[in-house]
């Protein structure tokens, strides 16, 4: 008899390592979000994929729920993702306000002819 | 017993012996047979014909009903690549979840266990049956013939019949016969008088020459009586022996169009460059010969069945010591002798104990396969099998697929028992660098026969990987997959070159529907060589499984050993990158759009002469991977049949004691299997999907990539600039080297004093010339000039281009994981 | 005529050529190709006296498998100086005569060309014959001597005056090159001369001097009383000296007999006197020797006299040169500097390994970078010839291999086999050049062409006959090479090593020569209209060195049953001389006395 | 066949939600729909989060997330959406590169997270009887500087992070303060000025 992997996927309880897999392919979706936009906004949405999947990854390493042993983070899991959550925020509000900034004074938001800097 | 052994060696050097008598009567007579030799090709397909005849007799009429493969039935899920001593593992169910989390454990406690024993072998066969090692397989050994034989040496032309030396007759018979039917029909040019479109004589006009048909069938039918007799060998001598011969015949094939100077300079070349293998090769022979005192493969026997001379592998691997490989006392006694000669200091030294002889064998292994390096084309001696293309389509499909190449994997196959841990783990760099530079190569090669050369090259390195991995029956499955459908790709690039006559691909396009039989065969032909097949439960096309035995042994080995993490994920890049090549040929061929309108127009379905071989090919491809229904045969049961001595066991590494080759069964262990057989039909699929991008949807531009890519493209298009370089560190020395040396004879004609004034002078001014002018002047311009370069390159990766930097952080990651991958060895 | 007769039979073998050119030298004013004709018919007339050998059982044979002297016969020539008209054949001897034999009769084939002096040409070419053959056969150090020069003048002449453009230098250059090797021997002669003594050795080693004859029935100690009290002049003096008591007062019975002193040095120290520089007599003779040798053979750095001979000589003169003539080398170190200088063998083994690895590479780089055809084959043979001395050296029978001389049986075997094979292959390299060299007048590698398709089956005997050069499995390059490269391991890896690395140059420089000359659209040199097929005659002279290329090539056995015995017994003794000198060293008695050398004898 | 246990089936509905419009914002070309895509992708996370039993998390991220942060792109994206900067084009050439990257970056977190056995997921028995608290009051707590979760630590070392959170906390806030501050000064409402001027004047402008 063959033995379908499907059906035995759903009967058994997920571990960290599957929050870990999420968590990997959020990041490299950011990551590739913020390598191949052109509109800074885009970029931006990037981040914001990137600093979820490094929250979940926190979140998993402290739930007691994937995983019960005195190796856990516990508790800090939780409070850095807040953190993380937070200065996500902070950080949107300030990167939204240089995106702003940026079209008033050049009429674009092409991060690729932001390259002033280039000597 | 006796009559088996004497029929099928008789039926083999039958099959051996045909094409050789067809060459002799075609040297002798092609000429009168017909116009132009015609009933020469007739002559050489019939002995053919009748080798393969022979052959299929030998495995089916006497090899199999004497020695029946063991029952399968039990285990259909596995592909049928399972033996009985596979029951060791239980009937696992592929369970994703219990398989990841179960495998890293069981590893670590065979890891732990392996440490625990020591760095000797002996100790080895406590790991009780899990660990057992197989005796030898059922084998006939026998000498024909003696060269020479001083005291106890001798040099012998022997026999070595296993299953494998059937498998491989059948196999190269019956693909040599394809090519031979299929080059009837593509050589019909040569019947008539020529004119060779690719060469101008000094007076402008294209050269006439009369046909040279007889001459290609009579090379054709020596070539292939020199890999019948790499197969048949029974010992290393006379595999050299006919190594040389398929090697010439390679060159006489190469260079057939020898008004070309393009052919005859690739013919020189595959020579010179086999022959620099050959080089290693005898200096692995001279380590085994001078201390084991014998080349032979099996033991000699006389009429009551008692060993008269022990072979090599039974020297090596002694019953005694369960078949583990252990150096003999003699190669012990070599060794130190070596050592003495080396360092005459330390003679007076006891000698180490440690590695008692494990040096010689490791140098007696790498030895052996540098022949095997030159012939199969692996890096760094792959440069003459593209070049190789200037000869005719057929001698491309053969020289591929069943012989010469496969000539280099087979040796490494049939000289397995010998080789140490550590000559393994060479085997398996070597194969590991090999497939992915062809594969890279293959890229942007426009030339139809160069894509499937360096995708040739490329799945040559497969199977010196998975054999270097310690996946035998992996390995030598897929010499004989790939065989079938390189054959076939290569006869199918044939027959689009005779019908559009250009072997550009950019010249080429919705070819599709002017040779349907041509491009639906092709495409089993790639469907075959990315391993399309259903994941895991299968079925799928013939590479699909050795592929995936493979590449599930690589994982084994990745598993086993951490830091050689590259052989892991090698064959899996390769994956990728091979289904994107493939398709790509295929969809520049028969896809989309003609390129070139008059090709098109003129193009033709080719001569069914032609295409029946494809269509037979193509079924064997498809199918020779699978097992035969309602019976236990299938091609990796009898190649597990033919699995060489002791090699059935985890082995350790002496010199390198952290190297773990781990047991080829152990690779099929659910959790492996599992995610090796995700991560390969992943990446064939993420390769075929950009392909299909690329080529068909036109999704991505590819002028624009080659663009965006130019300097990558140019390193691969100049095919990362091997020819230069070899020109420049081996070939333009040596040039000078000889001109030195004539030059230095000329000297010592003069009188000696005045050539011993000249020289001085001569001296002087060359250390004026050549060392302050050159080494110090040219030192002092050459750091700043470094510098300054340096400095420019630099400026340009501050591109202030946001992406771009993001770019170098994901590099900066990756390769900063590799690189803890690899130091985490010495913490 | 008694033709059953050894000494007649061998008489007429060696001196029939002799006689031929006096005979020649005497007729009246004839058409060229009647001398032509009647100089290959006394070659032909040899050769077949050589074949005559073959039938077993006859009143004159080889026999097959016996190792030692045959057909041995002697008389005294200048009984003052023990100097005996003394020849035999063995394993060792009896291939090259056969191989010199059939040479003769295809160079003199190959000199229809020759229109200048033919009678000349002819007497000359016939005597070379009888130097060549008499060296391969006399046991005499004198007789040795004197047809080595024998065959040195006619060669002078033969490239001087029928040679190209430079002949007169090119002859010059060997003749002195080779003088100087045959002064150098002549003086290893006198030396070994006077301090021999024959009278030191036993029985059994006087029998197998070839000085006592012995049947099959009698014990050698009873043979040798009957010879000692005989009324040969020899024995009478033997009886003499030995008659002597007191030692300080004996005389010593001197000899050129080489079998004799080949026993001499194997057996008692009477070459083992300090000489010269703390080195020892024996130490000077075989360093004298072998220079000499080498330049025969030739080797590195002794080797510049070849191209030059071998490029302006006619092409016949070639082939009797690189088919012969270099064998004489190679003959001459394994008949006499080894079995009669064993210690300095034993001393200056890496030596002789290094020079025959240095000429093989050497010869090999060299061939690379020439542009004549005929320089290029030339220098193929320096590195050709580099197996042979390669192969003599290695004398694996050491302490450290437990005197194990499989591996020396081996390497000598097939430097022997590789002498042969060499014999035929680089005759018909030079064969090969001299054909298009007759129809175009040039030899530039770079001005040639397309050759295969004007001369077809010319240039499918070329390429094969080149391929045997490059050592391919079937023909008979390989089987020596391969033996050869084989052995060298046991004795030092490092050489072993780089002669292995022959086979990539090797493979270079004859395929790029093929490439240039014979493959390509069309001939780019001058005189393109003379580009006739090959000729019948070059086909009779062509099929044959083809033949033999093949038949040494695929049949080893049919070359080494006759070699074998013969070589092998002389590794076997020398083996055996190793190992009791090794022991008397241990013992720290480095020069052994007569009882230690007796003791070690015993063992 | 055993029962489904539900947790796992909705981890993978979400996961599958969340991965599936991860991907979605990468490829989509549209900048509007990434936005869309972005918010899809953001709630899904926070599901995975209340199946870890991080409720109080789940739900900051529901409402700062996808409530606050994400509301503000939207803001942004409609103040710059001019119809030549919905969609820009990458070229083949970095698409290319950036996917074989991420494609080995990916790989190697892949590879790293199924390398640890320990986190393979406990048993279903033992997965039930875990009991899944109420987190909201313990991360209070913490961030005013007691951790109740640890009260009861016995071991000396361990104990010594009992202090809380409370100055990161402190620090966050006043971190946030000075964020809020200059995103407000930055994006003031400005004259728009003319290109010349702005090259004229580029030193005082900013």
């Amino acid at each position: 008899m063959i033995h379908l992997p499907l059906a035995h996927l759903l009967s058994e309880p997920v571990g960290v390592s599957h929050y870990v897999m999420v968590g990997a392919v959020l990041f490299t979706c950011g990551v590739l979000c913020m390598a191949t936009k052109r509109n800074a906004l885009g970029v931006l949405m990037g981040i914001e994929l990137v600093l979820n999947g490094a929250n979940l990854n926190f979140i998993a390493f402290g739930s007691h729920v994937l995983r019960n042993d005195a190796n856990s983070l516990g508790l800090d899991g939780q409070l850095i993702s807040m953190f993380v959550i937070v200065l996500a925020a902070a950080e949107a509000a300030v990167a939204l306000a240089i995106a702003l900034n940026y079209y008033n004074n050049h009429d674009s938001i092409d991060v690729d002819r932001a390259d002033e800097l280039l000597g | 017993m006796d009559t088996t052994a004497s029929n099928l060696s008789t039926l083999l050097m039958l099959a051996w012996l045909l094409p050789l008598a067809s060459f002799v009567l075609i040297l002798f007579f092609g000429k009168y047979m017909g116009s132009h030799g015609k009933f020469a090709g007739y002559l050489a397909t019939g002995a053919l014909l009748c080798s393969a005849a022979l052959s299929f007799t030998a495995m089916f009429g006497v090899w199999l009903p004497n020695h029946p493969l063991p029952s399968t039935a039990h285990h259909t899920e596995e592909h049928g690549e399972d033996v009985p001593s596979e029951e060791a593992h239980g009937h696992v169910a592929a369970y994703p979840v219990e398989a990841i989390s179960a495998q890293p454990v069981a590893l670590q406690t065979d890891h732990e266990h392996g440490e625990a024993d020591g760095h000797h072998a002996t100790a080895e066969h406590s790991d009780g049956e899990h660990h057992a090692n197989n005796a030898p397989p059922v084998s006939y050994f026998g000498d024909w013939y003696t060269l020479g034989q001083f005291g106890s040496l001798k040099l012998t032309i022997s026999y070595y019949i296993d299953t494998l030396t059937v498998a491989m007759f059948c196999m190269v018979s019956l693909i040599a016969t394809c090519v031979h039917f299929y080059a009837l029909g593509y050589m019909h040019d040569e019947l008539h008088d020529f004119t060779d479109p690719e060469v101008t004589m000094s007076d402008g006009e294209k050269l006439k020459r009369p046909g040279r048909f007889y001459r290609f069938f009579q090379y054709l039918s020596l070539f292939c009586f020199s890999m019948f007799g790499v197969v048949i060998s029974g010992n290393m001598a006379m595999v050299f022996v006919f190594w040389e011969l398929v090697g010439i015949c390679s060159y006489f094939l190469i260079g057939f169009y020898i008004e070309r100077h393009s052919a005859s300079t690739a013919a020189n070349k595959a020579f010179i460059v086999n022959r620099v293998g050959d080089f290693g090769m005898l200096i692995g022979m001279m380590a085994l010969w001078s201390s084991l005192g014998t080349f032979a493969f099996g033991d000699l026997k006389d009429a009551e069945g008692h060993v008269v001379e022990q072979g090599i592998f039974s020297q090596l691997r002694t019953e005694e010591n369960d078949y583990h490989l252990q150096p003999t006392a003699s190669m012990v006694e070599e060794q130190e002798r070596v050592r003495t000669q080396t360092c005459e200091l330390a003679a007076d030294e006891p000698p180490k104990q440690s590695h008692a002889g494990q040096w010689l064998l490791l140098i007696a292994g790498v030895g052996i396969f540098c022949g095997c390096v030159g012939k199969s084309a692996q890096f760094p001696l792959h440069v003459w099998l593209p070049d190789a293309m200037e000869g005719p389509t057929p001698v491309s499909a053969l020289v591929h697929s069943a012989t010469m190449v496969a000539a280099g994997v087979y040796l490494v196959g049939r000289f397995y028992p010998a080789f140490s841990p550590e000559a393994l783990l060479v085997i398996a760099y070597v194969g590991c660098i090999t497939l992915f530079v062809a594969a890279t190569i293959a890229i942007t090669a426009t030339d139809i026969k160069r894509v499937l050369a360096y995708s040739t090259v490329s799945q040559l390195g497969y199977m010196m990987l998975a054999l270097g991995l310690g996946g035998w029956v992996a390995g030598m499955f897929h010499l004989i997959t790939h065989a079938f459908f390189k054959g076939l790709l290569f006869m199918c690039s044939g027959s689009v070159i005779h019908g559009v006559h250009t072997n550009d691909m950019t010249e080429m396009g919705g070819l599709r529907k002017k040779m349907p039989i041509t491009a639906y065969t092709m495409l089993v032909g790639c469907l075959a060589i990315i391993g399309a097949g259903i994941p895991i439960i299968g079925p799928g096309f013939s590479g699909y499984y050795s592929k995936d035995a493979i590449i599930e042994q690589a994982w084994s080995f990745g598993s086993n050993n951490p830091h050689h993490a590259v052989l892991k994920w090698a064959p899996i890049v390769g994956a990728f990158i091979t289904a994107f090549y493939m398709f790509r040929l295929w969809y520049m061929t028969f896809a989309g759009k003609p390129r070139n309108q008059d090709r098109y127009d003129h193009a033709h379905e080719s001569p069914r002469v032609m295409t029946m071989p494809l269509v037979i090919l193509a079924v064997f491809a498809l199918g020779i991977g699978w097992q035969l229904p309602f019976t236990d045969l299938s091609t990796s049961a009898l190649l597990e049949q033919a699995r060489p001595v002791g090699t059935l066991a985890t082995s350790h590494g002496e010199i390198l004691s952290e190297l773990v080759i781990p047991n080829e069964h152990d690779s099929h262990a659910p959790a492996i299997k599992w995610a090796a057989g995700w991560a390969a039909f992943s990446t064939a699929a993420a390769g075929l999907l950009l392909a299909t991008a690329i080529y068909l949807w036109k999704l991505l531009d590819p002028q624009e990539l080659k663009q965006s890519f130019k300097p990558l493209h140019s390193w691969l298009w100049n095919k990362w600039w091997f020819d230069e370089l070899y020109q420049i560190i081996f070939v333009a020395p040596c040039m000078i080297v000889a001109r030195t040396i004539t030059r230095f004879d000329l000297g010592v004609i003069d009188s000696i004093l005045h050539g011993a004034a000249a020289v001085c002078k001569g001296c002087s001014k060359v250390v004026y010339a050549v060392f302050d002018q050159t080494v110090v002047d040219g030192m002092a311009n050459g750091v700043a000039g470094v510098t300054w370069d340096l400095g420019l390159w630099l400026r340009k990766i501050q591109t202030g281009n946001l992406r771009q930097y993001i770019m170098f952080i994901v590099i900066g990651t990756v390769v900063l994981f590799v690189a803890i991958s690899f130091v985490q060895r010495t913490i | 005529m008694n033709l059953s007769d050894p000494a007649i039979y061998l008489s007429l073998l060696v001196f029939l050529p002799a006689v031929a050119a006096l005979a020649l030298a005497l007729l009246p004013r004839l058409t060229d190709d009647a001398f032509k004709c009647i100089t290959l018919a006394v070659t032909i007339l040899v050769f077949i006296l050589s074949l005559g050998l073959f039938r077993q059982g006859a009143g004159i044979d080889f026999q097959v498998g016996v190792a030692e002297m045959q057909n041995m016969f002697q008389v005294d020539w200048i009984p003052t100086f023990g100097i005996q008209y003394f020849m035999a054949l063995d394993g060792i001897s009896f291939p090259l005569i056969v191989l010199t034999a059939f040479l003769s009769v295809l160079a003199m084939g190959a000199s229809w060309p020759i229109n200048k002096h033919v009678r000349a040409y002819c007497i000359l070419f016939l005597l070379l014959e009888t130097g060549m053959l008499g060296v391969f056969m006399a046991l005499d150090f004198f007789l040795f001597y004197v047809f080595w020069e024998v065959m040195l003048l006619p060669m002078y002449f033969l490239i001087g005056i029928w040679g190209g453009p430079r002949r007169e230098y090119a002859a010059i250059k060997f003749f002195l090159y080779t003088l100087v090797g045959s002064v150098l021997m002549l003086i290893a002669i006198l030396m070994l001369y006077f301090n021999s003594d024959l009278t030191r050795l036993d029985a059994q080693q006087l029998v197998d001097a070839g000085v006592v004859t012995v049947s099959a029935e009698t014990a050698p100690e009873a043979a040798f009383q009957q010879w000692v009290n005989s009324e040969e002049p020899l024995a009478q003096r033997f009886a003499d000296i030995t008659a002597e008591s007191d030692p300080a007062q004996r005389r010593q019975l001197h000899t050129f007999n080489i079998l004799a002193l080949q026993q001499m040095g194997q057996h008692t120290d009477l070459f083992e006197g300090e000489a010269f520089l703390g080195k020892s007599l024996q130490w000077w003779a075989f360093i004298l020797l072998f220079i000499g040798f080498v330049i025969k053979v030739p080797s590195v750095p002794l080797h510049t006299w070849l191209p030059d001979a071998h490029v302006e000589a006619p092409t016949p003169i070639s082939m009797i040169l690189a088919g012969i003539l270099l064998k004489m080398g190679g003959y001459g170190i394994i008949r006499i500097c080894y079995p009669i200088c064993p210690q300095a063998g034993y001393d200056l083994a890496y030596f002789v390994c290094t020079i025959g690895v240095v000429s093989m590479v050497y010869g090999a780089f060299a061939a690379l970078a020439q542009t004549d055809f005929k320089r290029m084959v030339a220098y193929s043979s320096v590195s050709h010839m580099g197996y042979v001395v390669l192969g003599f050296g290695v004398w694996s029978a050491m302490a450290d291999t437990g005197y194990n001389a499989d591996y020396w049986k081996m390497g000598v075997n097939g430097a022997m086999y590789q002498m042969i094979g060499h014999g035929i292959s680089s005759a018909g390299m030079f064969f090969m050049v001299g054909v298009i060299y007759d129809r175009v007048h040039h030899r530039d590698l770079n001005m040639f062409g397309g050759l295969f398709a004007k001369m077809p089956i010319y240039s499918g005997f070329a390429v094969g006959i080149f391929f045997a050069g490059l050592g391919l499995p079937g023909l008979c390059g390989f089987i020596g090479e391969v033996f050869v490269v084989l052995s060298v391991w046991k004795y030092s890896y490092l050489l072993a090593i780089i002669s292995a690395s022959v086979v990539i140059l090797t493979a270079g420089y004859i395929l790029w020569a093929i490439q240039r000359v014979y493959l390509g659209p069309e001939y780019k040199g001058p005189n393109a209209d003379a580009l006739k097929p090959i000729t019948l005659r070059e086909l009779a002279i062509a099929v044959p060195l083809m033949v033999g290329a093949i038949v040494f090539g695929i049949y080893p056995n049919g070359l080494l049953q006759y070699m074998q015995p013969s070589v092998d017994r002389q590794v076997d003794q020398l083996a055996a001389w190793t190992q009791a000198y090794d022991e008397r060293e241990t013992a720290s008695n480095p020069l052994g006395g007569e009882d230690g050398q007796m003791a070690a004898r015993q063992q | 066949m055993e029962s489904i246990y539900w947790p796992t089936f909705f981890f993978w509905l979400f996961s599958l939600i969340s991965c599936s419009f991860a991907v979605g914002v990468l490829l989509a070309r549209n900048i509007v729909r990434m936005a869309f895509y972005l918010v899809l992708a953001l709630a899904a996370t926070a599901g995975l989060f209340f199946l870890a039993g991080a409720d109080f998390v789940g739900a900051m991220q529901l409402m700062i997330y996808v409530g606050g942060t994400l509301v503000l792109l939207i803001f942004g994206v409609m103040l710059t959406s001019q119809e030549r900067f919905i969609e820009m084009k990458t070229s083949s050439g970095e698409w290319v590169v950036a996917l074989l990257l991420g494609g080995m970056l990916l790989g190697i977190l892949l590879q790293a997270a199924m390398a640890v056995p320990a986190w393979q997921g406990m048993d279903r028995a033992a997965a039930e009887a875990t009991k899944v608290e109420k987190t909201a009051t313990p991360l209070g707590m913490g961030l005013l500087g007691v951790r109740v979760d640890q009260l009861d630590e016995q071991d000396e070392s361990r104990r010594k992070g009992m202090s809380g959170y409370l100055f990161h906390f402190e620090i966050v806030s006043v971190h946030l303060l000075v964020v809020l501050v200059g995103a407000a000064y930055l994006a003031r409402a400005k004259r728009k000025r003319g290109r010349d001027e702005l090259a004229g004047t580029g030193s005082n402008a900013t």
